[in-house]
């Protein structure tokens, strides 16, 4: 049996308004194993970056509602913030979409590392300076980058920097938000397969990656999870959710993709009509009724979770619909 | 297609260059944009794709009049337009070539209801349509972008991106334009709702003869979209030709390199191969040294590669 | 490094130009003539009267056309010579100035560096301890907010006049002499505390509240996140924070130094302290035009000095400016 | 090692408190006199010659034949051992005190005197005027001087007695004429080279204040007595709110600033404060202060309107309201002191003003200025708008006060008068150029030893220049007038005739009003006991308690030779 890394059970998190609450995480289940690279997919407002904060660093308006989340078998949810602290780096960590700003423009980023692990105990000597120099060289940076500002480093040093940065006391479970979005065409590939090197390394024991494009997460992802406006559509192995997906949002999603081979004049390919629901006004049903060409009438209760193959789930009430006529949407 | 005469395509650019210079003692040269050339046909779509840097964003400024050119000429209608300087001819030029950018929000003022783009148009290039005919042709030109008319009441920050850049398609639209420069059009928008644009400017294009400059760094998109591709790299034009050409043949190393990077839904990347991007300068220096004096010429019909490096003067 | 430096130089010199040639300038059109108002209190015959003109005339720069004027002020002002005081006359406005620019110093140093090293201090505990912000905060505004003269108005009745604590006015006290001996000193320092507590209680509310803002905003950034995100604990984070804050408020040092200087002519004039302030009010006062002018020169001098320093400051204490200049060679 | 600062800091703020509060020093200043109000500018000049040298140049470092005290108008043989002598009519003769000397120790001689008046008919100085009438000086041994005149000018010579200081000739003979009066090299003359004969010298002098020196063997301590101040610290204000202050905290010993509420500090002994009389006015008279009329203006130059105007002034109600009873109104005649010898009663009597509305109102219709428009205001017997503004400069918030006052009754009888502040030198040159309506002024009507210098001051003939320093600022032209005020001048003090032609005077100006006397300016003087007693009041005439410029030898040095330190 896989070693279980994190666990959701029904976790709920909203951000609190005046106007009322956003149920932008509400009722996720998902359990991430040792060596996996769960992808988390979903348009901007699903929740997935949320899922990420409110696993790592929940803003003051985001509050964790229900459900848990296990840490290497630890509720990590109900635990102080001092306890959790000491948890962070070492067991979880982050990588930020953030990565371009996410520097002191006035330390160098040997201050940064050596400020971070001293926070947790570890004595930034020769040795483990050493050390950071030899991660810097798997994601292929000079060591002179330590001394240097990051100013002086370009967006995807930058970006390879944090990811040295974040797994520098080889966390368990790596969280990985929107780190490629920013960057261009040739440093994604590479930023995205240094994630998977740091696995394969076993430098991290398993990540998150989130990002709204399906095809970078498709090259790398072992898992996908497809999130639609705070609910899971659909989770499993990449493979499956990318060539036989079983929830009407993935299917619409993955078709409307471009790709190499593929010209306006030969096939229109389509988007979905409408737009996401509000979040704070939303009640039971499945929330991706009000744009899904697949509804009926049991649309308006929220769907339970099927499981339809291998650690493949979907969350529709007409999944076997799903796939079946794929070919006429295109 | 060089082979036309400027005076005869719609849109007609030239060894089009532009060097910025920075600094008020010691002026630092930077390329943005050196011998850039092409033509865009009525109802045609050309895809201008390159990263950060790479150039493609002057090209479209410069088309757009937003910079001028250091060397170079552009040509609309078969007119060179690149010395425009009266207030009357830009006026005339604009309301055929407009622009559509990235950031749907920086085009709107977020003090104003979003109608007053609109107004601002009739104000600016129709000052002689009344008021009546003026509303008109708004509400038809928002129900051509699928959007409600009420939308126009609302402040830009009560729209989503997609809502916005629709509105900067029907502004186009009322235009009647001949040009749209889109930089990046899409690129803020969902997946989901990234293709209903598209689409709709595709219908444009093919209803209206509108051509389109498509500036964007997404292969997939270009592939999807354009007739003929630009490859720009270091604010050079690397590679030019019919986009099936280049993708099925690219023949500069950085096209080759870019389409290795481009993640597709159909298979994966080949991991094993050991991937840097750093070092595609290097390998774009060899292969101008191993071809050095060809210049930029044409491998097939149709397909022009860069083979040796263009030095600033 | 030396570009920068270079740069700096050139502008700095620009502005001293134009200021200085406004400052000439001023006087000249202000209507009335020096000579003829300082004559006035004359008494002797007019053969005596003419002689003084020529002769005061000569001594003030005051013939020969306006260009002629204008090159021998600015070679007079090159050899240090700022010329003679009407009012002092026969006074050169070079020795009334440095009399006056050692109280400038010596209150306002110490007021505007204590007041931006605690102010910065306070307002960075303020921008995280909202017990701070929520009790200090308040009275620092009312410090910002209320004119200079007003409040060194306050301070004077409360710790002058009501209290009796220091004395009201003066740098030191009738009968004294300035010696190095320690009855000097404590007279001295009694005179100076006030006026330098009004332009340090000012200065601290403006610096805290700058800081507050500044902290606030680092905390919330996100080098600040990435760091809490990473386990970093709050101290740290402030750490951080701060060293980044400090930077605007460097900046706003040399952009304040102008009303700060301002500020300190009219704490002078209420504390009848010395000063370039008091002198420039008296001189307007007097129309003292050629000590107006060289208080004034002087002025911009210390302030574009100033300034140029915290330009030095600057490059060392953000590696941003220092690497975009070091990129280039 | 990062919160070095904090404690440095901590450290710093403790120090300058427990040295601010532990040692509460009190000056030790038993020995020094602080006056105040004398200087305005940081001091520069002690040049006798300067026409503005530093307040005690004359009086306390150089000193002039004879003291006068004001109040008493008596005169004291100072450098002269006795009243000087008329032995012709065109003939001064001055014997010289034995004891003299400068502070370098040379003798003072009959010489230096010659010298004095000499240098003036070389070069032109302040005083070279006397030329025209004076013929020769001459020294008839070590110790007799004698003056010799074409046409003698008794009543000014009386004030040269006192205000022309003798200056050494082995110092001033050796000066440039070009910086005679200038002294471009300040050192010759601001350090300690300042070479007089009087009981103080230079000490020392800073820009807010200035500070003379006893000279411990004056030559005068056995003649006159020996003051009792070592120092005299002399400080620059500029702000009466400031004395004011300083006043209170006890830090000045003499105040010459016109401070208000001074009846309140007076009359509460918590304050040790002293003034010349117990009650109001407080002050001794300095000046007159008088309302010009720019007689070149249209309706000013007619006498008629002027005296109407004088009618209508109530310098009661100036008195009350913004003087709190400092100050006292004004003879008609504006003379006060030793001028009332030549009052002319007779002449107030028939020509004399008082407040009496209803007289100026008559005064006026009859002279036909009535409302024509009816617009409320006074027009011109020709039909023409009258309207006219009083100046006085901005920030002499007295005078101020003062104008509002005067506008204010003149427009209660139909007079369109509004007051009008200006920067001090804008007012002072349109006094000197006549571009004006009407304004106060006091420069030229201060106290002196003859009546001659108050009539000269508000009726000089100088005012055929671009400007008129010489007084008379309203332009006034009367040559009959001009020629009465020079006969007065030169006839001597005791002559029937002199007080005939005083009383001409007197009614041509009470007739002609080209200028109303208002109040009597205070030598304002406010003595505290803390540090010195024995001050100079009413009930102990002993000098004269006023440090300005020009007044040290009108009583004020022997007010030195008085006072007594408190133990």
């Amino acid at each position: 049996m896989a070693e279980k890394v994190l666990e959701l059970k029904n976790l709920q998190a909203y951000y609190r308004h005046l106007k009322g609450d956003v149920k932008a995480v509400d009722g996720i289940d998902l359990t991430v194993n040792r060596g996996e690279i769960m992808g988390v997919a979903g348009e901007s407002g699903c929740g997935k970056s949320t899922l990420a904060y409110t696993l790592i660093n929940a803003p003051a308006h985001l509050k964790h509602m229900g459900g848990e989340a296990y840490l290497n078998g630890k509720e990590i949810m109900s635990m102080s913030s001092g306890e959790f602290r000491k948890l962070r780096l070492q067991n979880i960590s982050l990588i930020p979409q953030y990565a371009l700003d996410a520097f002191s423009p006035t330390k160098k980023i040997k201050t940064h590392i050596r400020d971070l692990v001293r926070q947790h105990g570890v004595s930034p000597n020769d040795e483990f300076m050493e050390k950071v120099k030899d991660r810097l060289k798997i994601v292929n940076l000079d060591p002179s980058v330590l001394s240097r500002y990051a100013m002086e480093l370009s967006g995807g040093m930058k970006q390879r920097v944090i990811m040295t940065i974040s797994s520098v006391l080889d966390p368990d479970f790596l969280i990985a938000d929107e780190i490629t979005s920013a960057l261009d065409v040739t440093s994604q590939r590479f930023v995205a397969n240094m994630l998977v090197n740091l696995r394969d390394k076993e430098i991290i024991g398993s990540a998150i990656f989130i990002t709204h494009d399906l095809a970078i997460m498709y090259q790398i992802a072992s898992r996908i999870m497809v999130m639609y406006a705070g609910h899971l559509a659909e989770v499993g192995p990449a493979e499956e959710i990318m060539h036989n997906p079983k929830h009407p949002y993935t299917e619409a999603l993955i078709s409307s993709l471009p790709r190499v081979g593929i010209q306006h004049t030969d096939t229109r390919l389509h988007g979905i009509e409408g737009t996401p629901p509000d979040l704070t006004e939303i009640g039971p049903g499945c929330r991706f009724r009000f744009r899904c060409s697949y509804r009926t009438d049991k649309c308006d209760e929220t769907p339970r979770r099927e499981q339809v193959g291998e650690r493949h789930y979907t969350a529709c009430w007409n999944y076997e619909q799903v796939g079946s006529d794929s070919n006429d949407e295109q | 297609m060089m082979n036309s005469k400027p005076q005869e395509g719609l849109l007609s650019v030239r060894n089009l260059s532009k060097i910025f210079y920075s600094g008020i003692i010691n002026r630092e040269k930077t390329v943005g944009a050196k011998n850039v050339s092409f033509d865009l046909e009525p109802g045609k779509i050309i895809s201008l794709i390159g990263e950060s840097g790479s150039g493609k964003t002057t090209v479209g400024k410069l088309i757009l009049k937003l910079l001028q050119p250091t060397e170079g000429e552009i040509y609309f209608r078969g007119q060179d337009i690149t010395n425009l300087t009266s207030k009357k001819e830009k006026k005339r030029y604009y309301s055929k070539v407009q622009g559509v950018f990235q950031d749907p929000f920086s085009s709107f003022n977020s003090l104003f209801r979003v109608d007053r783009i609109f107004n601002m148009i009739f104000r600016i290039f129709m000052p002689e349509v009344g008021k009546s005919e003026q509303e008109d042709r708004i509400l038809e030109a928002i129900r051509e972008v699928n959007l409600t008319p009420d939308l126009l009441e609302k402040y830009p920050h009560q729209l989503s991106g997609g809502q916005l850049q629709r509105l900067l398609i029907a502004r186009a639209l009322l235009l009647d334009v001949d040009v749209l420069i889109a930089d990046e059009l899409i690129s803020m928008l969902d997946a989901s709702t990234r293709m209903g644009v598209l689409n709709l400017l595709l219908d444009i294009c093919q209803e209206k003869g509108m051509a389109i400059l498509f500036i964007t760094h997404d292969l997939n998109l270009g592939y999807y979209l354009s007739d003929t591709t630009l490859i720009m790299y270091e604010g050079r034009l690397v590679e030019r030709g019919g986009t099936r050409k280049i993708y099925e043949n690219p023949v500069h190393p950085y096209t080759k390199m870019l389409f290795e990077s481009v993640p597709g839904v159909e298979e994966r990347w080949d991991r094993d191969e050991d991937f840097v991007p750093e070092e595609i300068d290097k390998i774009v220096r060899e292969f101008y040294d191993n071809h050095e004096g060809q210049g930029f010429s044409e491998v097939e019909e149709a397909h022009h590669v860069l083979f040796s490096e263009q030095k600033i003067d | 490094m030396g570009k920068y430096f270079g740069k700096k130089l050139i502008i700095y010199i620009i502005t001293f130009f134009i200021a200085v040639t406004i400052n000439w300038l001023a006087p000249r059109f202000i209507p009335g003539d020096p000579v003829t108002s300082l004559l006035a209190q004359y008494q002797g015959p007019a053969a005596g009267r003419q002689m003084l003109e020529t002769r005061l005339r000569t001594l003030f720069g005051l013939e020969g056309s306006l260009i002629q004027q204008y090159i021998n002020f600015w070679a007079n002002l090159l050899r240090g010579d700022l010329g003679r005081s009407i009012l002092q006359f026969p006074r050169e406005v070079s020795e009334i100035v440095k009399n006056n620019i050692i109280y400038d110093i010596a209150v306002l140093l110490p007021a505007i560096s204590l007041s931006w090293i605690v102010g910065n201090k306070i307002g960075a505990m303020a921008g995280e301890n909202e017990k701070i912000d929520r009790y200090i905060m308040p009275l620092f505004y009312g410090f910002v907010s209320s004119p200079y003269f007003w409040f060194a108005i306050i301070v004077v009745f409360v710790f002058a006049h009501s209290l009796g604590w220091f004395p009201t006015a003066r740098a030191y006290g009738a009968g004294v002499r300035p010696a190095f001996t320690l009855n000097f000193i404590i007279v001295f320092l009694r005179h100076w505390f006030l006026p330098f507590f009004t332009m340090f209680l000012v200065g601290l509310g403006q610096w805290s509240i700058g800081m507050r803002n500044m902290v606030i905003y680092e905390i919330e950034s996100n080098y600040a996140n990435y760091l809490r995100s990473l386990g970093a604990r709050q101290k740290l984070i402030r750490n951080y924070a701060f060293r980044n804050g400090v930077l605007p408020q460097v900046t706003g040092l040399a952009i304040q130094l102008g009303q700060i200087v301002s500020g300190a002519i009219t704490v002078q004039v209420v504390f009848d302290y010395p000063g370039l302030g008091r002198l420039m009010y008296q001189a307007v006062q007097q129309q003292d035009f050629f000590v107006l002018q060289g208080a004034f020169l002087s002025l911009i001098l210390m302030v574009l000095a100033a300034n140029f320093l915290i330009d030095i400051i600057y490059m060392f204490i953000d590696p941003r400016i220092r690497l975009s200049y070091s990129e280039e060679e | 090692m990062k919160s070095h600062w904090k404690t440095w800091l901590i450290v710093m703020l403790a120090v300058v408190f427990t040295m601010t509060f532990a040692f509460t020093v009190r000056a030790d200043r038993a020995d020094t006199l602080v006056t105040t109000g004398a200087i305005w500018a940081p001091p520069s000049n002690w040049n006798p010659l300067y026409f503005a040298p530093e307040p005690g140049t004359v009086g306390l470092a150089y000193e002039p034949l004879f003291h006068y005290n004001a109040i008493e108008g008596e005169y004291i043989p100072w450098l002269a051992a006795e009243e000087g002598a008329w032995i012709e009519d065109d003939v001064f003769h001055v014997e010289l005190r034995a004891e003299p000397e400068w502070h370098d120790g040379q003798t003072l001689t009959a010489q230096d005197v010659v010298f004095t008046f000499e240098l003036a008919e070389e070069y032109n100085l302040e005083y070279t005027y006397l030329w025209n009438y004076l013929e020769e000086v001459t020294a008839l041994n070590d110790r007799e001087v004698e003056f010799h005149f074409d046409t003698p000018n008794y009543q000014e010579w009386k004030q040269v007695l006192y205000e022309i200081p003798i200056i050494p000739e082995h110092i001033f003979s050796e000066i440039p004429e070009e910086d005679l009066q200038t002294i471009s090299d300040l050192s010759e003359f601001a350090g300690q080279e300042v070479v007089g004969s009087g009981p103080y010298t230079y000490d020392d002098a800073t820009p807010d204040r200035m500070i003379w020196q006893r000279v411990d063997n004056w030559w005068g301590n056995e003649v006159h007595g020996e003051p009792a101040p070592r120092f005299i610290e002399i400080l620059v204000t500029d702000a009466n709110h400031i004395v004011l202050g300083m006043v209170l905290q006890e830090q000045i010993d003499l105040s010459n600033n016109f401070l208000p509420g001074t009846p309140s500090i007076a009359e509460n002994p918590g304050y040790n404060i002293t003034t010349y009389y117990d009650g109001p006015p407080y002050h001794v008279p300095d000046n007159t202060a008088m309302l010009f009329f720019n007689t070149q203006e249209k309706g000013l130059d007619d006498a008629d309107f002027r005296r109407a105007v004088s009618f209508a002034i109530n310098p009661e109600e100036i008195v009350e309201r913004a003087y709190e009873h400092t100050v006292e109104k004004a003879d008609p005649t504006g003379l006060f002191g030793g001028w009332l010898d030549y009052r002319s009663e007779d002449a107030v009597d028939e020509y004399g003003f008082e407040y009496d509305p209803d007289t100026a109102v008559t005064k006026l219709e009859e002279a036909g200025y009535t409302d024509t428009t009816g617009d409320g205001w006074r027009n011109h017997p020709d039909g023409d708008d009258l309207s006219y503004q009083i100046e006085v400069p901005a920030g002499w918030s007295d005078w101020e006060d003062s104008v509002r006052i005067i506008a204010e009754q003149l427009r209660d009888i139909g007079l369109n008068v509004e007051p009008n502040f200006v920067d001090f030198s804008i007012y002072e040159d349109n006094m000197l150029t006549a571009n004006f309506d009407m304004l106060i002024n006091n420069f030229t009507t201060g106290k002196s030893g003859t009546p001659y210098t108050y009539w000269d001051g508000v009726a000089s003939d100088q005012i055929y220049d671009e400007q008129a320093t010489q007084g008379n600022y309203g332009r006034y032209e009367n040559e009959e007038l001009f020629e009465y005020i020079d006969l007065f001048n030169r006839m001597p003090d005791g002559e029937a005739a002199a007080y005939r032609v005083a009383e001409d005077i007197q009614e041509i100006l009470l007739q002609d009003m080209p200028s109303v006397p208002l109040w009597y300016n205070g030598a304002w003087a406010v003595m505290s006991e803390v540090y010195w007693t024995n001050w100079p009041t009413e009930h102990n005439p002993t000098g004269f308690p006023l440090s300005w410029g020009g007044d040290w030898q009108l009583g004020t040095v022997q007010m030195l030779l008085e006072l007594e330190p408190i133990e």
